[in-house]
């Protein structure tokens, strides 16, 4: 039997696919095939292959943001074969909640991240600040205007510009989050003609403005990434993942320099509730289904945590799908940022993530099927705000009235 | 060669081809067009109805719509402009002797190879990036504040990476016209007392007319449709300012997976390519029957 | 033109032709340089030019991680198939056009041009259904024969400009000599356009083997060519440069060394017999 | 074995008539020139015998049968096209062979038919060449070469020698001429140069507008052209045409006399006129003059009359060999 | 004003020496031809004159000035080419007047000059059309047109008529010798063809591998050919040159007879042989006889005579216009 796998080219995928020999050593009538592809083209691929039911993959590497609304429409087998090994109840329960409908869990979690801040300790006392665990925005944009020193191509802030949903929109509606903003009142009607929203980009666009790089509009996770691993960015605020790399002395200039600190707020107690995993699924139409179990719990169990350890280190183990990991001593010390991950993912509720009511699961995104085109269309004019060809009011007001199309149209508003 | 025989025998000679292709286009279109009266959302199957005109009216309103045809418009020709008069310079360039002629052929047809995603990556991040890239490193050595590319000039700068990838190939249908010319001609120019300047203008530029169109007539092809690009680098934004027609379509089909809504709109696009195409084509037929 | 050309204007040019060159080139020989370089190195500032550690680390790492060789090979099979299949379809049609054109032949030609203009994401879904139906997803033979439709309508018309250069008398003096119409394709048309067919072959083996948008949506693992190969590359979190860089080179190489080989035949090609 | 006859053959191309209706008959081991200037329907007319072009009306009947709706092949004829049309990827032994080959013939006997025809041909030494490794003459020759191995009850030729250079031309004439009576088949060939005609044909078919002008031996149409056409189109230099009165004289519209039918005196004569441009071939000497009252006369004298531009001179047409012509153009 | 002087002017491509040395000198007003073998370096020459090839050595001076180094447009010349050059997008009109825009002419003295031009050159139908759209003879006028316009010190011609048909050259051979009348201005003229180089020249310089062998008039040329070169090249049909005991009884190597100085009889004659092929002029025969001594030999008779293909015949030179040359191929 051959199993054909679809997932993500991310540095913890690619070093499972690496193991895949432990796996068929323990299973040898089962084959592995694997595709890796970049998120995006990932996500076309695997949407359009489950919902036309063209069977091409026997598990599918897929996000938070889809397992809720494949689940509900049938695409996902449940997964009640993962084994006695698998210890469920492991696992972290804001991750736990997200992969699972109605109790029942429908993918498993390989990995997951929150969203938090990272520093340089140095700049920051260089520049005489100090970054609290639990922060505000404003003592965010303090701190990165005194450490913002332009002749040196030190910038205070790198946070995410380039437009699309999973780019600067999860930044974003975290942030409106945390201002205290909604996307979507219980009528569905948009929300960004609301003040909340306004506070909350005319603070983005204005931290960044003074104390942001140039060509943050075109900037995603990867190019802050680059930025603030080569040393000239003083706060990066984006997925706990990140944390790993800017640590990793081979790659980052600063590894040594770095701290951590929650999300902030921004007047309202709300984090953000930024959640994501990545989760490996079975669609429901394939006939390998009880292989496919067989990966996927061997994929996603403690043994194959301990596997990754033992063979690459603690630092590069999977993180953010199990208490058991945070409680392991020896992870705790490869990891510096293991504690604020921890804290940052119990904090994160998708069920509620703003504190006015909302009609809607999510955090960092809204689980409706249209968000993709919707939150990518908005991105689009924020990051257009982002880079002074629109004003900011001009953004909101754009973002409203597509906003109110599309929904109209997908038949929420009546 | 007209002979009813070898008439009848090339009706059926052509037919496979002509069949073929005739079923490749109007089976998807055919399927498209009904997708197009469908309200059809792949992430919601069982819920397709007909809607009518529906898709139509919310593709054609979109406030993205006029946005992304004058951005295509603009990407288009923006594209051409730069590499038809680079590809004549080149070409002229190229046309003179000089020593490692060939070599430097060889550089220039080398983009042309190059798939559009890779040169994307390539240009954005590491040439364009106004902290990492190389662009911005120059301007600064130079003490210049540097282009914030996606930024300031988004749309130019897609302009620029497409214009790079063809520019070869103007380049080289350029180069094959000029060499063409007739020697005589110019001689007869010289004798007539026409300088450089004007033999430029009088005898090089009339007679590359007709490589220059064939250059308009395929690059159009190709250019109408381009989206990787956009998708690497910008997503379409900030704002639409980098959203052609095709990216739009994209987003549609491939973000929202609204299969009703990208079908309306493939649907507009073809009925624009068509436009497009048949001005193209009096253009064409003016200058390639010479 | 026979006058000397002076050793001054022949330097001038030579500087400004090789500027050029240089220029234009240098984004590839950037992206093969960076391929050479650690991560670190990649996104250094100010950038190293040829003064770093050289490594071939990221060869190691893109050939552990992928098998490239699967992936060349499907690009060869893909592209090289479907420009072969679509010169059989093309052949006959062109022949027709060009030696028994009729007052429709330029429409026809220009029809199937056009049908080069549908944006091909407006019809993935119906395609993705036809295929699923078929059972033709994820197979060579599915994109051999997509990516012959998408290009037949080139290589008609190229072939059908080759063509008509052929004097038409030979082909009489063929038919005269007793041949039939197979023989007067097989023996005298066909080998006389090799230069023609061949030049033909070279342009579409190089836009079938860069073709993205249909190689990637219709595969999965098996029939997935290079241009898959490099969407397991692009943009993953952490950074990449050097291993996309890498992975670039090795996907661009084999059709950039193809076509400098044979520049020459794709020079014709290029100009579509457009320019005499 | 080649008699060919054409029955109110016509031609069409759409609603243009190319070839109103001809009749004609071809004798077996005839040399027979089609003759007439450029776009008269020369080209049209052979190749209908081909069977290369669909007739429009009338048979085309080849030794007795008709052969109108047959495939070219099996008309049993060869051709020689105006650009050669060899086979440029074949070498000349190839060209050569290809008939024969696509006749399913046997190696053995292809081999020897066509070393047969080289040998005739003076080919033997190129057979391993191509085609563009030739000059004009050789390949003019194999194209020839091409048309014989098959033994064909005639041979057609479009104006063969037109690629040629003068010289060249001259040569391959001969040749040709050499080559009909060696092998005494049918032969039928078309050309505008009417000196080609003369010197090879034995019967000379003039076409003008798709139509018939006259038909005969090269001399009975220099010696007595049946209309005007006819009379301008054969000899060279060009018969003077003459209309007015000196044409009335002999109740006649127009008055024909060739230029070496003329006498020219710097003393007295018929018609005075001052001399124009003056050719020195050397053998002769054309003498272009402007007459008063004849227009421009043509007068052919030998190699060592001299002359200069301007002077006066007197001419005497030659009373016996005067052409006179009706107001058709007919002569009289 | 025109009078061209070459002195000691030589050529070579790389090692290849085309033109080894060449002193000429072509006076005012004079139509000068210069005629050789394909490959013997007229175009070069030629070319060298107008300044669209350098000088490897030597001066070209015109009117008495050193012009080795000028650029083209300076020198004052006009060409035409064998491919006519003209430009393909242009209207006849515009065709034309190209030169004298270049020029910087005003508007209205240049649609004068065209005007006048076109007149002179029977173009004025046709000044709307293009190129593409005129026939040989009318786009070989055009050519002239724009060479006339500038009203240069010499015009030269780089075979202008090879590309045209039979009929056609003889027309365009007229009206360029009807031009130099009329303008009086001196030209060069590139051919390789006799006839043309015959009846046009006041003076003929036959090359040969770059070198001059004679310059003279045509009929001295004709007349008295300093070598066999000449003697072969200049007069149609070619000179019957005989080698052997013929010739030696005349104390030289070879002897050179011309077709038209040999007597054709039946019954006694100096050479017996068999007719070959008889090509019938209509005015002139040329009758090819394979002798039994003396290789082959063409005769000229006129129209009347009557022979058959394979009759016996006797041939007997002129005594008087005997060519006799050395083994040198030198004239004795
Ligand atoms: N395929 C065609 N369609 C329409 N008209 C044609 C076609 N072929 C020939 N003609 C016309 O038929 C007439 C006769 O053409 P044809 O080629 O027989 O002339 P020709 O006597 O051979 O002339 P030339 O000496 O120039 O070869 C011409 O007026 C030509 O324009
Ligand atoms: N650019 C060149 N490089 C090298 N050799 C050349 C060049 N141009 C001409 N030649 C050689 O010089 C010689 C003379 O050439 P030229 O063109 O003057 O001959 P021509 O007498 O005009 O011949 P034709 O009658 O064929 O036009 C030829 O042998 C030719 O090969
Ligand atoms: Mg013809
Ligand atoms: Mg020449």
């Amino acid at each position: 039997e051959t199993l054909t796998i679809a997932t993500v080219n991310n540095g913890d995928m690619v070093r499972m696919q690496k193991l895949t020999e432990d796996f068929t050593k323990k299973n040898p009538d089962i084959q592995l095939e694997w595709v890796t592809l970049e998120e995006n083209i990932l996500r076309q691929r695997v949407t359009t292959d489950i919902a036309t039911k063209g069977g091409q993959y026997d598990v599918m590497t897929i996000g938070t943001y889809e397992v809720p609304i494949w689940a509900k429409q049938g695409w996902l087998l449940p997964l009640d074969g993962l084994g006695a090994d698998y210890d469920k109840a492991d696992l972290l329960p804001s991750i736990s909640d997200a992969v699972s409908v109605d109790g029942k869990l429908y993918a498993s979690p390989f990995y997951g991240e929150s969203a938090m801040v990272m520093y340089r300790k140095d700049l920051a006392e260089k520049a005489g600040v100090t970054i609290p665990e639990k922060p505000t925005w404003d003592q965010i944009a303090d701190a990165a205007k005194k450490m913002t020193d332009k002749s040196t191509e030190t910038y205070g802030i790198c946070l995410r510009g380039k437009a699309g949903w999973g780019e600067n929109m999860a930044l974003l509606t975290a942030t409106a989050n945390s201002f205290g903003a909604r996307w979507f009142d219980e009528k569905w009607t948009p929300q960004f003609d609301q003040p909340e929203w306004k506070k909350a980009l005319t603070f983005y666009v204005d931290l960044m403005k003074e104390a942001g790089p140039a060509g943050a509009s075109s900037n995603g996770f990867n190019e802050n990434l680059a930025l603030f691993q080569t040393g000239k960015c003083g706060i990066w605020i984006d997925a706990t993942v990140a944390a790993s790399f800017v640590t990793n002395p081979k790659e980052s200039k600063v590894a040594d320099k770095v701290g951590y600190a929650l999300f902030p707020t921004g007047g309202v107690e709300n984090h953000g509730n930024w959640l994501w995993a990545w989760n490996l699924g079975i669609p429901a139409g394939t006939k390998k289904a009880e292989a496919a179990q067989k990966f996927v719990s061997w994929a996603t169990d403690k043994a194959y945590t301990e596997l990754v350890a033992s063979k690459e280190g603690w630092a590069n183990v999977p993180p953010g799908t199990r208490t058991s990991l945070y409680a392991n001593p020896e992870y705790q010390k490869a990891a510096p940022f293991a504690k604020i991950t921890l804290e940052a993912m119990t904090a994160a509720n998708t069920s509620k993530p703003t504190v006015k009511p909302v009609p809607y699961t999510g955090g960092q995104f809204v689980a409706i099927p249209e968000f993709q085109g919707l939150g990518t269309a908005v991105g689009q004019q924020f990051s257009a705000a982002l880079a002074g060809s629109v004003t900011v009011d001009q953004a909101l007001q754009s973002a409203q009235a597509l906003t109110t199309r599309e929904m109209t149209k997908g038949g929420y508003i009546k | 060669m007209a002979t009813l025989q070898t008439r009848a025998t090339a009706r059926i000679m052509m037919s496979p081809a002509v069949i073929l292709l005739f079923l490749w286009m109007i089976v998807p279109l055919v399927m498209t067009l009904y997708f197009s009266f469908l309200r059809y959302n792949l992430l919601m199957p069982g819920t397709e109805e007909y809607v009518g005109f529906l898709n139509y009216q919310y593709f054609l309103t979109d406030p993205a719509f006029f946005t992304a045809l004058g951005n295509t418009l603009l990407l288009v020709g923006g594209t051409l402009l730069i590499t038809v008069i680079g590809g004549i310079l080149l070409a002229i360039v190229l046309d003179q002797p000089f020593w490692g002629q060939g070599i430097v052929r060889l550089l220039v047809i080398a983009p042309f190879f190059v798939m559009p995603t890779v040169s994307a990556l390539v240009w954005k991040n590491m040439l364009m990036h106004p902290v990492n890239g190389l662009f911005a490193w120059i301007a600064r050595s130079f003490g210049i504040q540097p282009v914030d590319w996606f930024a300031q000039v988004p749309l130019f700068s897609i302009i620029l990476i497409v214009a790079w990838q063809w520019l070869p190939f103007a380049t080289l249908i350029l180069l094959t016209a000029l060499q063409s010319l007739d020697g005589e001609q110019i001689e007869a120019a010289e004798m007539d007392g026409a300088g450089p300047i004007s033999r430029f203008i009088y005898l090089v530029l009339p007679h590359l007319a007709r490589a220059i169109t064939v250059v308009i007539l395929i690059q159009t092809i190709f250019l109408l449709s381009v989206f990787a690009e956009i998708l690497v680098t910008t997503n379409g934004g900030p704002g639409l300012q980098t959203t052609n027609i095709a990216y739009l379509i994209y987003s549609q089909a491939l973000l929202q997976f609204d299969v009703g809504g990208a079908s309306a709109g493939g649907i507009v696009a073809v009925i624009l390519a068509n436009i497009v195409a048949f001005f193209l084509i009096r253009l064409i037929g003016k200058n390639l029957e010479r | 033109m026979a006058r000397s050309v002076t050793t001054q204007r022949k330097l001038i040019f030579t500087i400004i032709g090789w500027s050029i060159g240089f220029l234009i080139f240098f984004p590839i020989l950037w992206t093969l340089l960076t391929s050479f370089k650690t991560e670190g190195t990649a996104v250094a500032t100010p950038p190293q030019f040829l003064f770093f550690d050289w490594t071939l680390e990221n060869y190691h790492e893109v050939q552990s991680r992928s098998d490239y060789g699967k992936h060349v090979m499907n690009s060869i099979v893909i592209s090289v198939g479907s420009t072969l299949l679509g010169l059989v379809l093309a052949i006959p049609a062109a022949w027709a056009m060009a030696f028994s054109p009729t007052k429709r032949t330029k429409d026809i030609l220009m029809w199937m041009l056009s049908t080069k203009m549908m944006p091909s994401v407006g019809v993935l879904v119906p395609l993705y259904l036809i295929f699923r139906d078929w059972g033709l997803l994820d197979s060579r033979l599915g994109l051999v024969a997509v990516l012959t439709m998408i290009n037949l309508p080139i290589i008609v018309w190229m072939l059908y400009t080759y063509f008509k250069e052929i004097p038409g008398e030979i082909l009489e003096a063929a038919r005269m000599d007793g041949a039939s119409l197979m023989k007067e394709i097989i023996y005298v048309l066909t080998p006389m356009a090799i230069p023609g067919i061949a030049s033909t072959m070279l342009l579409n083996i190089i836009l079938a083997w860069n073709e993205a948008f249909w190689t990637l949506n219709l595969t999965a693992a098996n029939a997935a060519p290079l241009t898959a190969f490099i969407a397991s590359y692009s943009s993953p979190e952490g950074l990449f440069w050097a291993k996309l860089s890498a992975a670039s080179t090795m996907a661009i190489a084999p059709i950039l060394i193809m076509g400098w080989f044979s520049q020459k035949q794709l020079v014709r090609g290029l100009t579509f017999g457009a320019v005499k | 074995m080649g008699s060919i006859t054409l029955e109110k053959v016509s031609k069409s191309f759409g609603s243009t008539s190319v070839i109103p209706e001809i009749d004609l008959e071809i004798n077996d081991g005839e040399f027979v020139v089609f003759v007439g200037p450029s776009g008269c329907g020369k080209s049209t007319l052979l190749r209908m015998i081909a069977g290369l072009e669909d007739l429009s009306g009338g048979r085309v009947v080849i030794d007795g049968k008709d052969m109108s709706n047959e495939a070219p092949a099996k008309r049993g004829l060869s051709m020689v096209f105006q650009s050669y049309a060899l086979y440029p990827h074949m070498s000349v032994y190839q060209n050569i062979a290809f008939p024969l080959k696509m006749d399913g013939q046997e190696k053995s006997a292809i081999d020897k038919k066509v070393k047969d025809a080289a040998h005739i041909l003076n080919l033997t030494n190129y057979l391993d060449r191509r085609p563009g490794q030739l000059s004009g003459g050789q390949r003019q020759r194999v194209a020839i070469g091409r048309a014989i191995v098959r033994q064909p009850k005639a041979f057609l030729f479009d104006e063969p020698l037109s690629n040629l250079d003068a010289a060249l031309r001259g040569n391959m004439r001969l040749e040709i001429s050499d080559l009909h009576h060696q092998l005494k088949t049918t032969m039928i060939y078309v050309t505008h140069d009417q000196v080609e005609a003369m010197t090879m044909a034995d019967k000379i078919v003039v076409l003008n507008a798709g139509r018939i002008e006259q038909v005969g031996s090269p001399l009975e149409l220099y010696k007595s052209p049946k209309n005007v056409f006819v009379a301008g189109f054969i000899g060279s230099p060009r018969m003077n045409l003459v209309e007015g009165p000196a044409a009335a004289k002999h109740n006649a519209v127009t008055l024909g006399v060739r230029p070496e039918h003329v006498q020219i005196s710097k003393t007295e004569g018929l018609w005075k006129g001052t001399v124009g441009v003056t050719e020195h071939l050397g053998s002769d000497t054309f003498i272009h003059v402007q007459t008063e009252n004849t227009g421009k006369i043509t007068v052919r004298t030998d190699g060592d009359f001299a002359t200069e531009h301007g002077q006066s001179v007197y001419l005497t047409p030659d009373p016996s060999r005067l052409h006179l012509f009706d107001a058709n153009g007919q002569a009289i």
